[in-house]
């Protein structure tokens, strides 16, 4: 098929292109250098954050673990919104179907593990089908509804009390596991889920540099101009609303068998919300701007948790801390918008570039809409 | 049968959440209509009113006649601080980093709130207290107070948009800020001024929401209130008024209904706006009273 | 021409043909009546003055727009009402009237997703990077850069698109349309905004394209590259065609006369 | 690629920033001859359930201070690490493994809340390590009870006691059931609705409602409920809810008795619903009413006494019921750490909790065993009514 419309091609236009290239080891090693040394980076990880954890009263290993929840979900997201340019903010919707999918699957009728996360990705990709008529909306309007979608979730989780056990929530859920295999260590944890997360990532910074992946940024930048240049903009929406769909329900799974106890309340609108923060701060169109999102949004009320114990004694209104992480999410995600609109990743290194180079200015760039 | 029996109870209900939802609806239209954008953090604004009041009038022993007027002052100065640090300097950004923004803004707003008002509640003095009887439903004296103020904003925005130099001007924004631009309008200027008057709508309607305010209320406001605005045609000052009372009612009635003649558990009555704003979305996005409208390629 | 004959079966050599086409927004009527046939192979030209309904016609056309009433016929089918890119992979291609690239991807994406209909690998196989898809990939680069070169843009393949000059935008444009390897290319003002020198090269590009077997349709007001470069033009003037022949014939017609002055004096 | 080098950059720097932070950490001085007794403590500061975890918090720094002023239990001084949950289920599982892999302490108190406890809980059995809750969940005890003891009466025996007063003292029997669809009043629908057979009384309606609904919402919750003719309205939440439903009903005119929960136990309910609170009849802990039921003198009394006396003295405020969970709470861990010894493994420090008898606390006297680790019973609490804004002890 391919061959033939080449040769179509050529027949036409006569033959102006390049020799086709062989496969070039070296190169293939550069362009994903990014995605080798993070997984070296990682799988290093507990050899020094473990001593380190103590002294800096930041349990990180263990923080982590959920940063690479986030960060599956998180990418997912900015699959839908930041490359696809549909915004949801309802994203928690299919995290928390993943998780009780998997959750009851394995505490009510007995599934393992490994064959609970691959039902909930499936049961996730069963709602996005459901939902995706949404994505006839667009802009604000896609928003609210995304965002009611999330409420409605969330209150049927939280009132079918036969299915769900309502606001008790459903506890004892078996660790992670891989056939014949528990996973019970915090370090165990970690690698099992920053495996999967790193197949993930890599999966996608795949697929967003493809013929798909161009599709998507396509119809972010104009739907009229994709649609005209062949691209079916409505079935491209919606399968990248539910492949964002099965990445949220696989972060659910995996959020289930590491919490081991879930209610409604953790998968309220709140998540939704810090998951399109994590998105919005790191950096729309960046795979690895979710990772940083995903990180940052974790691990900041940890650190502003730790910040009272690395200075010592302080005064008792400083250390009721938690009130003021609100404001300090909220300050950052503001000046974030206002001077970095395109996401801190994004913004850091064109703050590089702009060291060198006088035209790129990184508090002017503007973000895609 | 019961029901109907209860009806009128369920629609004098109705009716006075109906007309805070449309003070916080106009609030979302009016800045919806300068500026383009959706407001997350109107619903902050109730709060700010609401416990401002709380404050100068149940704090500090203000009289009412005073504190209520400062307390919606303040809040309006805090929308144009807003408008002026956030929202300005965003003027050219797209609408998702403006939503994001919106956002951050209403997460600070509500910590902020909790750090200043901790509790989980504060009783905000009634304008007169006692209640009314009328053949099948009781209602409060405050409810005259919502119902008056409600229909006195609604004509004042209303007014304001179509009679004076000012609204129009706003007006021109909302339909093409570039040419209003051309023809000499400041549309910075009406960002900011659609701001204050979008916080004072919110702070009013957060000091006269029954007489209960606390931090966390922003939220169930803001949901409600921009659920109004799209069910009635975002932007339109009459559908914000038809929103809030649709709204208003199905939230009494339908609980009501599933109670009473059902027998069903009414926890999910939560979920009653955010259906009814997935659905109208979905079958009339351009809301009950909007027009058609031609999306120009 | 009327409705009926229209609606007979296509001719032979027929690329194009509509029959009575209506568009009409709220209460304007922005296209009224419009039957025309293309011949394969051949240069038209569509002018009129400034919301004549050039523009709602080429999104009639393309599918962009349903038509309240009529039929247009393409490739030999009724395409009236698919959507607009079904309508693409069928063979008809468009540039815009005001230049619409996807301005955050560089001039290669660009045309390369112009290739989406002609390419299969779907998102498993994209996200695995399976063989097909590499094989796919880089088939799309080397198509790509054929099409770049016809229009003089392979030079600057890696260079966002939104920092491209505008003459170089549309050109852009016009490559990323033959990426769909169209047998029918509408063109929407293609010379707008360039210079003389750049117009006479689109021009040539124009007659190239012609070569190659690409009926083309170009709205213009430039009337000097119009009377050069087409063989038949059609007049719109309040969404009906007015006049329609060979570039001399429409010019001597005082309906076309008419409606330039009319305009003109508006 | 600059991205690559930026990466690296930043890489560095935080490694950099996060061994400076260490050395720091390190430098942090060693006070004391022995080594300190840790426990772990995981509150509720923020959040829904904050008007519960700060005077929990409270209690348990003064409780620690005295201790230690005293001289701690062998001469160890006992050392607190408190964690906030922000009233999040799944914060408050990530504390615990934070506390159980950092800190290594003998035991945790926590949570304020019935979620953040049940997750807690699950770590608790799994590291095998005493716990000393302070929710009310009834469902917190449903499955293992191995590791986890509670201080606050549990919903169940508050529900009882609230459902014996509407059967032997008011004698009516069809009963009205609002209740907040948060966690907790989730949690006292289920107990209600199970009980209340064993009282003879019928629960003709159960209404949720949702607390930051307006007084109007609440109406509408009325409403519906009067609609099937109840004798008595129970209501079954926290602040706000009830308040406004106590003044709506009494704005109505709806003369039927009020019935709270002792979510209500607390002085906020009665500024919030100011004279509507009056004649609201509520199930509490003893301690709310101390001066006017106990004999002084008395050990209870004394004990109660020094408590809020002391609280007064810190942090000038009046205890609550919630302050008084904390107390119990580390009261009960320490007077079984100085039963078992410093050196105790954690399942000798667990029988000594179960062997606690006749323990006196704020909430009432304690009495463990294996079997139980509710400690309390429903004659701890004492129904309160309140009284032109003031508790009083309900007619029994």
């Amino acid at each position: 098929m391919i061959a033939s419309n080449g040769g179509s091609g050529k027949k036409r236009g006569g033959s102006y292109g390049s020799p086709p290239r062989r496969p070039d080891w070296m190169g293939m090693l550069r362009r994903n250098a990014l995605l080798l040394g993070f997984t070296v980076f990682i799988m290093v990880m507990p050899a020094w954050a473990v001593p380190l954890s103590k002294p800096l009263s930041i349990p990180i290993i263990l923080t982590m673990r959920l940063v690479g929840v986030y960060a599956i979900v998180a990418v997912g997201l900015n699959l839908l919104m930041g490359y696809a340019g549909q915004v949801s903010l309802g994203q928690g919707a299919f995290f928390g179907i993943g998780a009780y999918t998997s959750a009851l699957l394995t505490t009510k009728v007995g599934f393992p593990v490994w064959l609970g996360i691959p039902c909930a990705i499936l049961v996730a990709m069963l709602f996005g089908v459901l939902l995706a008529p949404v994505l006839r909306l667009k802009g604000h309007y896609l928003a609210m509804a995304t965002l009611a979608m999330g409420i409605v979730v969330f209150v049927f989780l939280r009132e079918m009390t036969w299915l769900t056990g309502g606001n008790d929530g459903v506890r004892n859920i078996p660790h992670l596991s891989v056939p014949f295999l528990e996973i019970t260590s915090t370090r165990g944890e970690f690698y099992y889920v920053w495996i999967v997360a790193i197949i993930v990532l890599a999966l996608c910074s795949r697929l967003v540099d493809s013929r798909v992946g161009r599709a998507m940024r396509a119809l972010h930048q104009s739907e009229v101009a994709a649609e005209a240049m062949g691209v079916p903009v409505s079935a491209v929406k919606k399968r990248v609303f539910i492949l964002s769909a099965a990445l949220g329900g696989l972060a659910g799974g995996l959020f289930a068998h590491l919490q081991r106890f879930i209610d409604p309340n953790q998968f309220s609108i709140l998540l939704s919300i810090s998951l399109v923060t994590m998105v919005v701060i790191g950096g729309m169109e960046s795979v690895w701007g979710s990772v940083f999102g995903a990180g940052l949004i974790t691990f900041l009320p940890k650190l502003v948790e730790a910040l009272p114990r690395w200075l010592g004694e302080v005064p008792d209104w400083l250390e009721r801390y938690s009130n003021y992480e609100g404001m300090i999410l909220g300050v950052i995600i503001m000046l974030t918008m206002v001077f970095m609109p395109s996401g801190i990743t994004k913004g850091m290194v064109d703050l590089v570039r702009w060291r060198r180079s006088s035209f790129v200015n990184p508090f002017r760039r503007k973000a895609v809409d | 049968m019961d029901f109907l029996g209860n009806c009128p109870q369920y629609i004098a209900n109705g009716l006075a959440n109906g007309c805070i939802y449309i003070l916080v609806a106009m609030g979302f239209n009016i800045v919806f209509n300068s500026t383009g954008i959706i407001n997350f953090a109107q619903g902050e604004f109730c709060m700010f009113g609401g416990l401002l009041a709380y404050t100068l009038a149940a704090s500090l022993g203000l009289p009412l006649p005073l504190a209520i007027p400062l307390a919606l002052a303040s809040t309006a100065i805090i929308g144009a601080a807003m408008e002026r640090l956030l929202v300005y300097p965003l003027r050219r950004a797209g609408a998702l980093v403006a939503i994001i923004a919106t956002i951050g803004a209403s997460i600070f707003f509500k910590s902020l709130g909790r750090v200043l008002w901790p509790k989980e509640a504060y009783k905000v003095p009634e304008f007169t207290a006692g209640n009314i009887s009328l053949p099948g439903a009781t209602v409060s004296r405050q409810f005259l107070w919502v119902f008056g103020l409600t229909i006195l904003s609604v004509t004042a925005v209303y007014l304001f948009f179509n009679h004076t130099k000012a609204g129009k001007a706003m007006r021109a924004c909302s339909v093409n800020r570039f040419a209003a631009s051309l023809v000499g309008i400041n549309v910075m200027r009406m960002s900011l001024y659609s701001f204050v008057l979008a916080a004072a709508l919110g702070g009013l309607a957060g000091l006269i929401n029954a007489p209960y305010a606390s931090y966390s209320m922003g939220l169930f406001l803001g949901v409600k209130g921009f659920t109004s605005a799209v069910v009635g045609g975002l932007g339109n000052t009459f559908g914000a008024v038809t929103g809030g009372i649709v709204l208003g009612l199905l939230e009494e009635l339908i609980p009501g209904f599933l109670t009473v003649v059902l027998g069903v558990s009414t926890g999910y009555k939560d979920a009653v706006a955010a259906i009814l704003l997935i659905a109208v979305l979905l079958l009339r996005p351009q809301g009950i009273l909007g027009r058609g409208v031609v999306e120009k390629v | 021409m009327p409705a009926e004959e229209a609606m007979s079966p296509l001719h032979e050599g027929v690329a194009l043909q509509t029959s009575g086409l209506y568009k009409a927004f709220g209460g304007l009527t922005a296209v009224k009546n419009i039957s025309f046939a293309v011949y394969e192979g051949e240069i038209r030209a569509i002018i009129g003055p400034n919301g004549a309904g050039k523009t709602t016609l080429y999104d009639l056309l393309t599918g962009i727009y349903k038509p309240d009433a009529g039929r247009i016929f393409f490739a030999g089918k009724d395409i009236t009402g698919l959507p607009s890119h079904r309508i693409t992979a069928m063979g008809m291609a468009r540039t815009f009237q005001t230049v619409r690239l996807f301005p955050h991807m560089s001039v290669m994406e660009n045309v390369m997703v112009a290739m989406h209909h002609r390419t299969h690998c779907g998102f498993l196989s994209c996200a695995l990077a399976l063989p097909p898809s590499r094989r796919e990939e880089a088939w799309m680069r080397e198509e790509a850069h054929r099409f770049l070169h016809i229009v003089g843009l392979e030079m600057q393949g890696e260079s966002l698109a939104g920092n491209l000059p505008f003459g170089q935008q549309r050109l852009l444009e016009l490559a990323r349309a033959l990426a769909t390897q169209p047998k029918v290319l509408l063109l929407d003002e293609p010379a707008a905004g360039l210079n003389a020198y750049e117009t006479r090269e689109l021009g040539d590009i124009i007659y190239r394209l012609r070569d190659m077997g690409i009926t083309v349709i170009l709205v213009e007001h430039d009337m000097g590259l119009v009377m050069r470069i087409s063989e038949k033009v059609m007049v719109l003037d309040y969404g009906e065609i007015i006049s329609e022949g060979t570039p001399e014939e429409v010019r001597s017609d005082p309906r076309v006369i008419e409606a330039y002055l009319g305009s003109v004096v508006d | 690629m600059s991205g690559k080098k930026i990466v690296v950059a930043v890489l560095l720097a935080g490694v950099l920033l996060a061994s400076m932070l260490a050395q720091m950490g390190c430098g942090q001085k060693e006070s004391g001859s022995k080594e300190p007794i840790k426990i772990g403590v995981v509150l509720s500061e923020s959040g829904a359930n904050e008007p519960l975890g700060k005077p929990e918090r409270n209690a348990i720094k003064l409780f620690v201070k005295r201790l230690n002023e005293a001289g701690g239990i062998d001469g160890h001084e006992v050392e607190v690490i408190i964690k906030d949950d922000q009233s999040d289920a799944n914060k408050a599982k990530q504390a615990m493994v934070e506390l159980l892999e950092q800190d290594n302490p003998v035991a945790v108190i926590g949570s304020s809340g019935t979620g953040t406890t049940i997750a807690m809980k699950q770590e608790a059995e799994k590291a095998g390590i005493p716990q000393v809750c302070m929710a009310a969940g009834a469902n917190i005890m449903d499955g293992d009870i191995t590791w986890i003891f509670r201080t606050p009466p549990t919903a169940t025996e508050a529900g009882r006691k609230a459902l014996s007063y509407i059967a032997e003292v008011l004698k009516v029997k069809r009963v009205a059931l609002l209740y907040d669809t948060n966690p907790f009043g989730s949690d006292g629908k289920a107990v209600v609705e199970r009980e209340a057979p064993e009282y003879g009384l019928e629960v003709v309606v159960s209404e949720g409602y949702q607390t930051e609904e307006s007084e109007e919402g609440m109406d509408t919750h009325l409403t519906n409920a009067m609609t099937a003719n109840p004798e008595v309205v129970l209501v079954w939440g926290t602040n706000p809810g009830p308040a406004k439903i106590v003044k709506r009903m009494r704005d109505k005119g709806i003369k039927l008795p009020y019935v709270g929960s002792h979510g209500i136990a607390n002085q906020a309910f009665i500024e919030l619903a100011g004279e509507a609170a009056n004649g609201v009849v509520f199930p509490a802990g003893k301690m709310l009413i101390y001066q006017k039921i106990m004999e002084p003198g008395s050990e209870e009394y004394e004990f109660i006494k020094d408590f809020a006396d002391a609280y007064f003295e810190e942090y000038g405020e009046n205890i609550n019921t919630f302050a008084g969970h904390g107390w119990d709470a580390i009261l009960i861990i320490t007077e079984a750490l100085k039963r078992a010894g410093v050196g105790a493994t954690p399942e000798e420090l667990r029988d000594a909790i179960e062997s606690t008898k006749g323990l006196v606390g704020t909430a009432g006297v304690f009495n463990y065993s294996p079997t139980d680790h509710n400690g309390l019973t429903p004659d701890d609490l004492t129904m309160v009514e309140i009284v032109n804004g003031k508790w009083e002890p309900a007619k029994e």
